[in-house]
């Protein structure tokens, strides 16, 4: 959903993230809101800037995210408003798979104390056959045990009021006044939304957390509405667009999946099959496909050799960031390139990284500032403390400085899928130069070096199409070359396609990206560039994937009949005359497809799907209660303790942890136990306003470094003084991975909390601080583990235990910022 | 299975008393940061208060004993004369070197600001040190330095010495006592709770401080003028007692909290032992014996009286200077002045 | 300027005296060209004017027209001109020797030539044209790449076609995953 | 209803209004000011005063974003549910408040501060000697000298900006809008009736600070930079009812004088000879 429409919403519950400190633009919108009579709702370990302008702040402990929500979803399907008002049911009725009858192969958490049915414990991963629909079975009324609705009520039954006081630390009565305000928030004319960011992803259970909110909302009917649906809030200007277009080890662009080797993708019809869905949107895949292949080896790429399908990589394994390096430090990567990124503060278990990056043989450095990572071999806490010299590290590093935003052309992607171009208004100074000057001169030098070789990896080089025109005084390729890749265009006369509807997979068009296809319908027209906005949707203001439409699903702000659910939420709607959809947004539905459209028996496709399915991309068009797919930590979301916790798992003793957590069992990353009484205290590491995520863009910046000149950790009165610490004295952390110093800052916006009738105290640290620039301070990120979330791959940073004591640490020559 | 509820109270009496927090140091005021800046003034402007206000009080004491004083009173005004027109220079060159930007002190002309202590100081200095310039020339020409009988000497001999004479004396009391309302009309709480007095101490100290230096003059110049120097030590003890009298005033009218840079610290014992003890205390203690006898003292006695007297003037400067500071500093001060008068 | 009006000027007679270059002040950015740009911080996406004078940018601030962020910016978005005019920023390409202890300076071109010959070597030695059961993977362990949530998506294109399609480089990761 | 005017600022007066109850204490406009005003970094230092590294208003920092954490009451307990408008945590822009009748400008001897058409007090850099004597004569304590050209400097609300049609750098930049920029009768009126819409939303202790009535600024008459606060002037740092120093020049001047008659006549006898 677009930030601008947080502003129609009645209620706001921002948890997981500190929004109006870390995306305070945004958190302009929901001031609108206030102003308007909104609630606002931050449920947050820490008071912070965000909870200072909510109306309710919620002390919630790290972790235990998911109970809440269990909690909240427990709590509206007993609640008597979701039963008297007829459109929670009827929107879960014929928008969500609730009717959808489960096989009963399926067992649940509670049959099996804490674990789905189909969990293989050699290879430590569920099968998720056992969670299959008992095909075609539906119980529209939504009674019958085994339909998804009441699998999903028995699975929360146990999150009540009283539990989620024990596992979260929240009164039950505060507990219930955000239960009440969501409640009435949500309806017809009424809509809730949730905002996150990543201290929801940031967990071993992270994408579990989502889908469980995901889950609330289609409850109560707030999902492709306006003021409602859940917005991702994104740290970085186009993180959202390095996920679209990606440079990640498992995808390629649109969310294709990389062809994995342990998956079957042997060539190009298993790949496609693998990914094709027989109904729904999906199942257009193999022409996206076939145009991405065409688009990367060009005529090389022909019917009959799968389109070079094979010279696409296989992945056959975890080459995540938290696996890639081990790997530097095992030796088997041995040259990096690094643009743009500080794994040196920002990664888990930095001092694990930075001995990786002393093992490399090479290293491409391209960042304005020397930050960490670029200078760890002359200049880090181990040179420091004379633990490593200079002299026995092996790196051969290559800085090369790149050019800035405003000294190059390009486009972001924001946190609402919103494509917005910046223009040069300079060009970079002396040896500065922009990314793609870097990679297609390097591009061009590797095709000369490879140009007369027979060997397959200098095939799979030479079959690339790598030929761009270049202009300007350094020759920076033409980028309009490159926007046409991505939109696609017909093979024969290259003339660009206006959208991924046009593609098709005989190979007669090519398309980088599908799902920004359309973003330049004509040359020279980079819709990236449209600059007209208004106090609606904004349609002419940049280009949102895909096809600019900016609310996703937006068909379920109709009813079934195509009429809005209420005039105050009015947004999308079924215009008889005209007989199509029309409303403030692109429509995310056939233009044309009648809301009675009823799809014939062999019907495939989009066209599968009924005239009351808004959600497009899921197989049966409904929105997901159960998850018969797709995840594989469980069909249903499951509060699971994160990995280190000073408590066990109230509700599922048995089972703590999250059974499939990948995790890197080596001396160097060592975790703690549950409850392990050496590190009683909760950490959650988080962002400030005046930083910017690992510093390299905020601490050399003089402006920044000076309002948050120094790290701190955060500590609650009340566990400073069981230490005799003061505002201001220095403490130190220490975990199994690393000990850190740093100055607290007592301040009661941390509070303990009682979890399992005993006091839990939690410490909160930024994790910006690195030796280099001008604000310094120890680098949070040597305390935390390598460890991952079983989708998704992200670490678990936001709730981890550690030590805490009064005093420095004893380095010999200062290693760390000013003394006092 | 129903878990009872706790009951919990989210309290922590048993914990030990809770550590110091940052929500605790703002409770008295925004973390104990001054509310209002101190002025950057040091040495530079001390000395120029010290100097001025002896220029100022001599020129005055020497235009007066001339008027009154007979033989005795001219060699009084020529010394008090002399020494006025010596301190002019080191005042203009002391308020030129504290400015940030010496090279532009001419801009001070710029502008003729009634309510601006400093631009009337500036203008009241120019007339004074105008005034003086001439009425010293005149001094030098009487006693002989400029030659005996050359165009020059004959051309001064028409200047109207009793009328300079006249106007001179306004600029240059004020010289002596403007400084006091330089400071009172600040927003420094010491300086400007009892602004009526400041001028008045810082003429009487003026005062003092220029007989007590012509007193040593005299002093040092021997026998021949003792007659002289027994009239300004009267002078000087009235001076004296006068300043005494404003100071008690002074510290009266301030409250615990804003007298507190008087009372504690470095300026503190400074001004009890400096200003009070030795600056005033003493040399009167010296001169006792005239007061009581109505005799006048010794010549040594009155050399040392009057050295004393000169470093307290110096030292009730600097502690006015820096107590200034303190009082600039200290929030509770600022508030003490401002708060809400329903 | 005539010694009256110099006098006037200077010698205390008006009350409020404005001087002359007070008198012509106007914004710097007059007569500067405008681009438009969008903040290089969080994901926020606001647009930002950059105003330039020969070749040089003097001053970045909100873009009004946005209807994300109207003229508004946050703190980092408000120094987005400290990121490039501030002392650390490094513009010449350096270079460190394996076991030096000191950077040095080295052409642009040099670098760029060396960076090829290396990832050659490395990528020669570590490809893999099959894996151990002879399934054509076509890949190498050996290079990894990490960057891209701040690099423009036709960067990212171009980084993810070149490193994986053209030299099977797997390991490419960004800040998406931490 | 045009009630008798709040201030004495005078025709086309341009102004600040900070509503406090919309400050997300994000610190744009001190990074927005500073780079337009191309003012390098001060301060370095880690103060543990909250959030605020800043400190103070100084020649470099011409404006200020406080914090005041005001979360557990003496026995430590914290709020379960808060009442409106960032009761909690307070934060608060300061800035110059180009007083209606401003110290600084009184006190300069030089005519460097002066008034500009748009009502606002500025220090004219090609004037300033760095005498330093606007610095003590602030009751809010805002000008300042600089170490570096040790002239002394303050926010000039834009003036070269405004001279452009433009509106202030700090006002362009702050997201929530809780520093707004305009005719200071409107802005007045604005602040008059968001106090009470606050007031009646519970915020009983929201109130206008800078008029006649709060306060009264004596002698100052008010401020073209004002501000809403939801606590006593105090805790932002604010003198409840500031002086305007200069009133207290003439009744000096007379004491001074008198004193120095009495001392002539003083003189004159001791001077006379027996």
């Amino acid at each position: 959903m677009p930030q601008q429409s947080l502003a129609d919403s009645d209620c706001i519950v921002i948890m997981g993230s500190n929004m109006a400190e870390n995306h305070p633009v945004g958190f302009r919108f929901v001031m609108k809101a206030k102003e308007r009579g909104a609630t606002i709702i931050h449920i947050d370990p820490r008071f912070s800037r965000t909870s200072a302008m909510a109306d309710l702040h919620v002390p919630i402990r790290a972790g235990s995210d998911l109970a809440f929500l269990g909690g909240l979803i427990n709590y509206a399907l007993s609640s008597d408003r979701w039963e008297s008002v007829p459109f929670f049911r009827e929107f879960v009725q014929s928008y969500t798979n609730g009717p959808t009858i489960i096989g009963d192969t399926f067992k649940d958490t509670e049959d099996l104390a804490g674990m789905f049915s189909g969990y293989d414990p050699e290879s430590g991963a569920y099968e998720s056959s056992t969670w299959a629909y008992d095909e075609g079975h539906l119980d529209p009324e939504m009674t019958d045990p085994r339909c998804a609705f009441q699998i999903i009520k028995r699975h929360f039954s146990r999150y009540t009021p009283e539990m989620v006081e024990q596992v979260c630390g929240v009164p039950q009565e505060l507990f219930e006044q955000v239960a009440e305000a969501i409640l009435t928030s949500s309806g017809p004319d009424r809509t809730t939304a949730f905002c996150y960011a990543v201290a929801w992803t940031q967990h071993t259970t992270g994408t579990q957390i989502i889908s469980c909110c995901a889950l609330l909302q289609l409850l109560l009917g707030n999902m492709g509405r306006p003021g409602g649906g859940i917005l991702a809030l994104r740290g970085h200007a186009t993180i959202q667009g390095s996920t679209d277009i990606p440079t990640l080890y498992h995808l390629l662009p649109g969310y294709i999946s990389m062809p994995m080797v342990d998956a079957g993708h042997l060539d190009l019809q298993s790949f496609m099959d693998a990914i094709q869905q027989p109904k729904g949107w999906w199942h257009n895949a193999p022409k996206y496909i076939v145009s991405f292949l065409k688009a990367w080896y060009g005529d090389a790429a022909t019917g009959e050799n799968d389109y070079c399908f094979d010279y696409v990589p296989k992945i056959s394994g975890d080459y995540s960031f938290a696996a890639m390096m081990p790997m530097m430090k095992d030796g088997t990567i041995k040259g990096l390139f690094c643009m743009g990124m500080n794994p040196a503060v920002g990664g888990q278990n930095s001092k694990l990284i930075r001995e990786g990056l002393a093992n490399l043989d090479w290293m491409v450095m391209r960042d304005p500032y020397e930050i960490e990572t670029a200078a760890f071999w002359h200049d880090s806490p181990e040179v420091r403390s004379g633990e490593v010299r200079p002299e026995d590290i092996k790196t051969e590093i290559f800085f090369l400085p790149p050019a800035v935003t405003p000294e190059k052309d390009g486009s972001y992607t924001n946190t609402q899928r919103l494509v917005q171009w910046h223009e040069k208004a300079v060009d970079p100074p002396e040896d500065c130069r922009s990314e793609p000057w870097f990679m297609y001169h390097l591009g061009r030098r590797l095709k000369a070096l490879y140009a007369d070789e027979e060997t397959p990896q200098a095939r799979q080089l030479q079959v690339l199409t790598w030929d761009y025109d270049t202009e300007g005084i350094y020759d920076d390729p033409r980028l309009e070359q490159v926007i046409e890749e991505i939109n696609g265009y017909t093979v024969r006369d290259r003339k660009l396609v206006s959208g991924f509807a046009e593609l098709k997979d005989d190979g007669s068009t090519a398309c980088g990206c599908w799902i920004y296809s359309g973003i330049m319908p004509e040359p020279g027209l980079n819709l990236a560039r449209n600059r007209k906005g208004d106090d609606a949707a904004s349609l002419e203001w940049g280009f949102a994937w895909p096809a600019n439409r900016r609310v996703l699903y937006n068909r379920a702000s109709a009813d079934p009949s195509g009429k809005p659910w209420s005039e105050r939420k009015r947004w999308i709607w079924w215009d008889e005359e005209q007989e199509r959809w029309t409303g403030y947004d692109v429509p995310d539905f056939p233009a044309t497809k009648r809301p009675d459209y009823r799809p014939g028996p062999d019907a495939v496709g989009i066209d599968a799907h009924r005239g009351d399915a808004p959600f497009i991309m899921m197989p049966d068009g409904h929105g997901l209660l159960f998850a018969p797919a797709g995840l594989v930590d469980g069909p249903i979301p499951t509060h699971y303790e994160p990995w280190e916790s000073p408590v066990t798992n109230l509700l599922y003793p048995e089972q703590v942890r999250s059974p499939v957590v990948p995790t890197f069992d080596r001396p160097d990353n060592q975790y703690h136990e549950i409850g392990d009484p050496r590190f009683p205290y909760v950490l959650t590491t988080y962002r400030l306003t005046e930083h910017h995520t690992a510093g390299g863009m905020s601490r050399f910046v003089p402006w920044l470094a000076e309002l948050q000149p120094g790290g701190f950790a955060e500590i609650s009165p009340e566990l400073a003084g069981e230490f005799g610490i003061d505002n201001g004295d220095w403490v130190t952390l220490t975990t199994l991975r690393g000990e850190i110093e740093t100055r607290a800052l007592v301040t009661e916006r941390l509070q303990p909390l009682t979890i399992h009738g005993r006091p839990v105290h939690q410490i909160g640290m930024p994790w910006h601080y690195g030796w280099g620039g001008m604000a310094t301070g120890d680098i949070a990120n040597d305390l935390s583990a390598l460890i991952e979330d079983p989708n998704s791959r992200i670490h678990q940073a936001k709730a981890f235990t550690c030590d805490l004591s009064r005093g420095r640490l004893p380095r010999t020559n200062g290693a760390s910022g000013d003394d006092e | 299975m129903v878990i009872e509820s706790s009951g919990f109270q989210r309290r922590w009496e048993n914990r030990r008393a809770r550590a110091r927090t940052a929500g605790d140091e703002a409770k008295e005021s925004y973390y104990g940061l001054p509310v209002i800046h101190k002025p950057h003034w040091d040495w530079w402007i001390i000395v120029y208060f010290f100097v001025g206000g002896i220029c100022g009080a001599a020129n005055a004491i020497a235009t007066l004993a001339r008027w009154h004083g007979g033989k005795e009173g001219e060699s009084i005004s020529r010394v008090a004369r002399y020494l006025s027109f010596g301190m002019v220079i080191p005042s203009t060159i002391c308020l030129i070197l504290d400015l940030g930007r010496p090279e532009r002190f001419l801009n001070m002309l710029r502008v003729v600001k009634l309510r601006s202590p400093m631009s009337m100081g500036t203008w009241i200095l120019l007339s004074s040190s105008f005034f003086l310039s001439l009425l010293t020339v005149d001094q030098a020409r009487r006693d002989g330095l400029l030659g005996q009988d050359n165009p020059l000497v004959r051309m001064l001999r028409w200047m109207p010495v009793r009328l300079i004479d006249a106007l001179g004396v306004v600029p240059s009391l004020m010289l002596a006592g403007y400084t006091g309302v330089l400071l009172a009309a600040t927003a420094v709480p010491l300086w400007t709770r009892n602004h009526l007095v400041m001028g008045p101490l810082f003429l009487a100290s003026a005062f003092s401080n220029a007989a007590a230096a012509i007193t040593l003059i005299l002093g040092l110049r021997g026998r021949s003028v003792e007659g002289a120097r027994h009239r300004i030590e009267r002078l000087d003890l009235l001076a004296m007692f006068a300043e005494v009298a404003l100071l008690v005033v002074f510290k009266r009218g301030l409250t615990r909290t804003v007298a507190d840079p008087l009372e504690t610290g470095q300026t503190g014992k400074l001004h009890r032992y400096g200003v009070l003890g030795a600056g005033i205390g003493l040399p009167l203690l010296l001169h006792g014996k005239s007061i009581i006898g109505r005799s006048s003292s010794g010549r040594g006695v009155s050399i040392i009286a009057s050295a004393l007297v000169l470093i307290g003037g110096l030292a009730f400067r600097y502690v006015m200077v820096m107590a200034g500071h303190r009082s600039a500093d200290d929030p509770n001060a600022t508030f003490e002045m401002t708060r809400k008068r329903d | 300027m005539g010694l009256l009006t110099q006098l006037r000027n200077h010698i205390g007679m008006k009350p409020n005296p404005i001087s002359r270059s007070t008198d012509e002040m106007r914004p710097r950015t007059d007569g500067a060209d405008v681009t438009v740009s969008v903040c290089p911080y969080c994901a926020v996406g606001c647009s930002q004017l950059v105003y330039a004078k020969q070749g040089r940018i003097i001053d970045i601030e909100g873009n009004y027209d946005s209807p994300i962020n109207g003229g508004t910016l946050c703190p980092k978005g408000a120094a987005t001109y400290g990121l490039l005019h501030n002392p650390h920023r490094e513009t010449t390409v350096k270079y460190r020797a394996p076991y030096s202890d000191h950077w040095e300076e080295r052409p642009l071109e040099w670098a760029m030539d060396r960076i090829a010959e290396r990832v050659k070597q490395t990528r020669d030695a570590t490809y893999e044209e099959t894996d151990e059961n002879g399934v054509p993977v076509m890949r190498t362990l050996g290079i990894g790449h990490l960057g891209g949530a701040t690099l423009d998506n036709e960067e990212n294109y171009l980084i993810k076609k070149l490193f994986t399609g053209g030299l099977g480089i797997v390991a490419i990761e960004n800040q998406a995953r931490i | 209803m045009m009630s008798e005017p709040r201030t004495g600022a005078r025709e086309g007066a341009m102004g600040f209004l900070t509503d406090t109850t919309l400050c997300i204490g994000c610190k744009a406009c001190e990074v927005a000011c500073k780079q337009w005003n191309q003012l390098p970094a001060d301060n370095f230092g880690y103060t543990g005063n909250s959030y605020d590294n800043t400190g103070d208003l100084a020649a470099e920092t011409w404006r200020h974003v406080s914090f005041v954490e005001q979360l557990a009451d003496d026995s430590g307990a914290r709020p379960t549910s808060l009442n409106a408008f960032q009761s909690n945590w307070l934060m608060m822009s300061d800035v110059c408040k180009h007083c209606v009748n401003a110290g600084c400008l009184e006190a300069c001897p030089t005519g460097a501060i002066v008034r500009t058409e748009f009502d606002t007090v500025i220090i004219q850099q090609d004037i300033c000697n760095g005498c330093g004597y606007c610095v003590p004569a602030c009751p809010f304590g805002v000008p300042a000298l600089s170490p570096i050209d040790h002239k002394a400097h303050k926010c000039t609300l834009c003036y070269d900006r405004l001279r452009g049609g433009m509106e202030p750098a700090c006002a362009k930049a702050c997201p929530t809008d809780s520093i707004q920029f305009g005719l200071v009768e409107d802005l007045m009126e604005r602040a008059s009736d968001r106090v009470e819409n606050l007031r009646g939303r519970g915020v009983d202790g929201a109130y206008i600070y800078g008029d006649r009535e709060t306060g009264g600024t004596h002698g100052i008459d008010g401020l073209n930079a004002f501000f809403i606060l939801t606590a006593p002037s105090e805790t932002y740092n604010l003198p409840a009812e500031p002086e305007l120093p200069q009133d207290k020049t003439f009744p000096s001047y007379a004491s001074t004088i008198l004193a120095a008659a009495a001392f002539a006549i003083g003189a004159a006898l001791s001077l006379r000879g027996k």
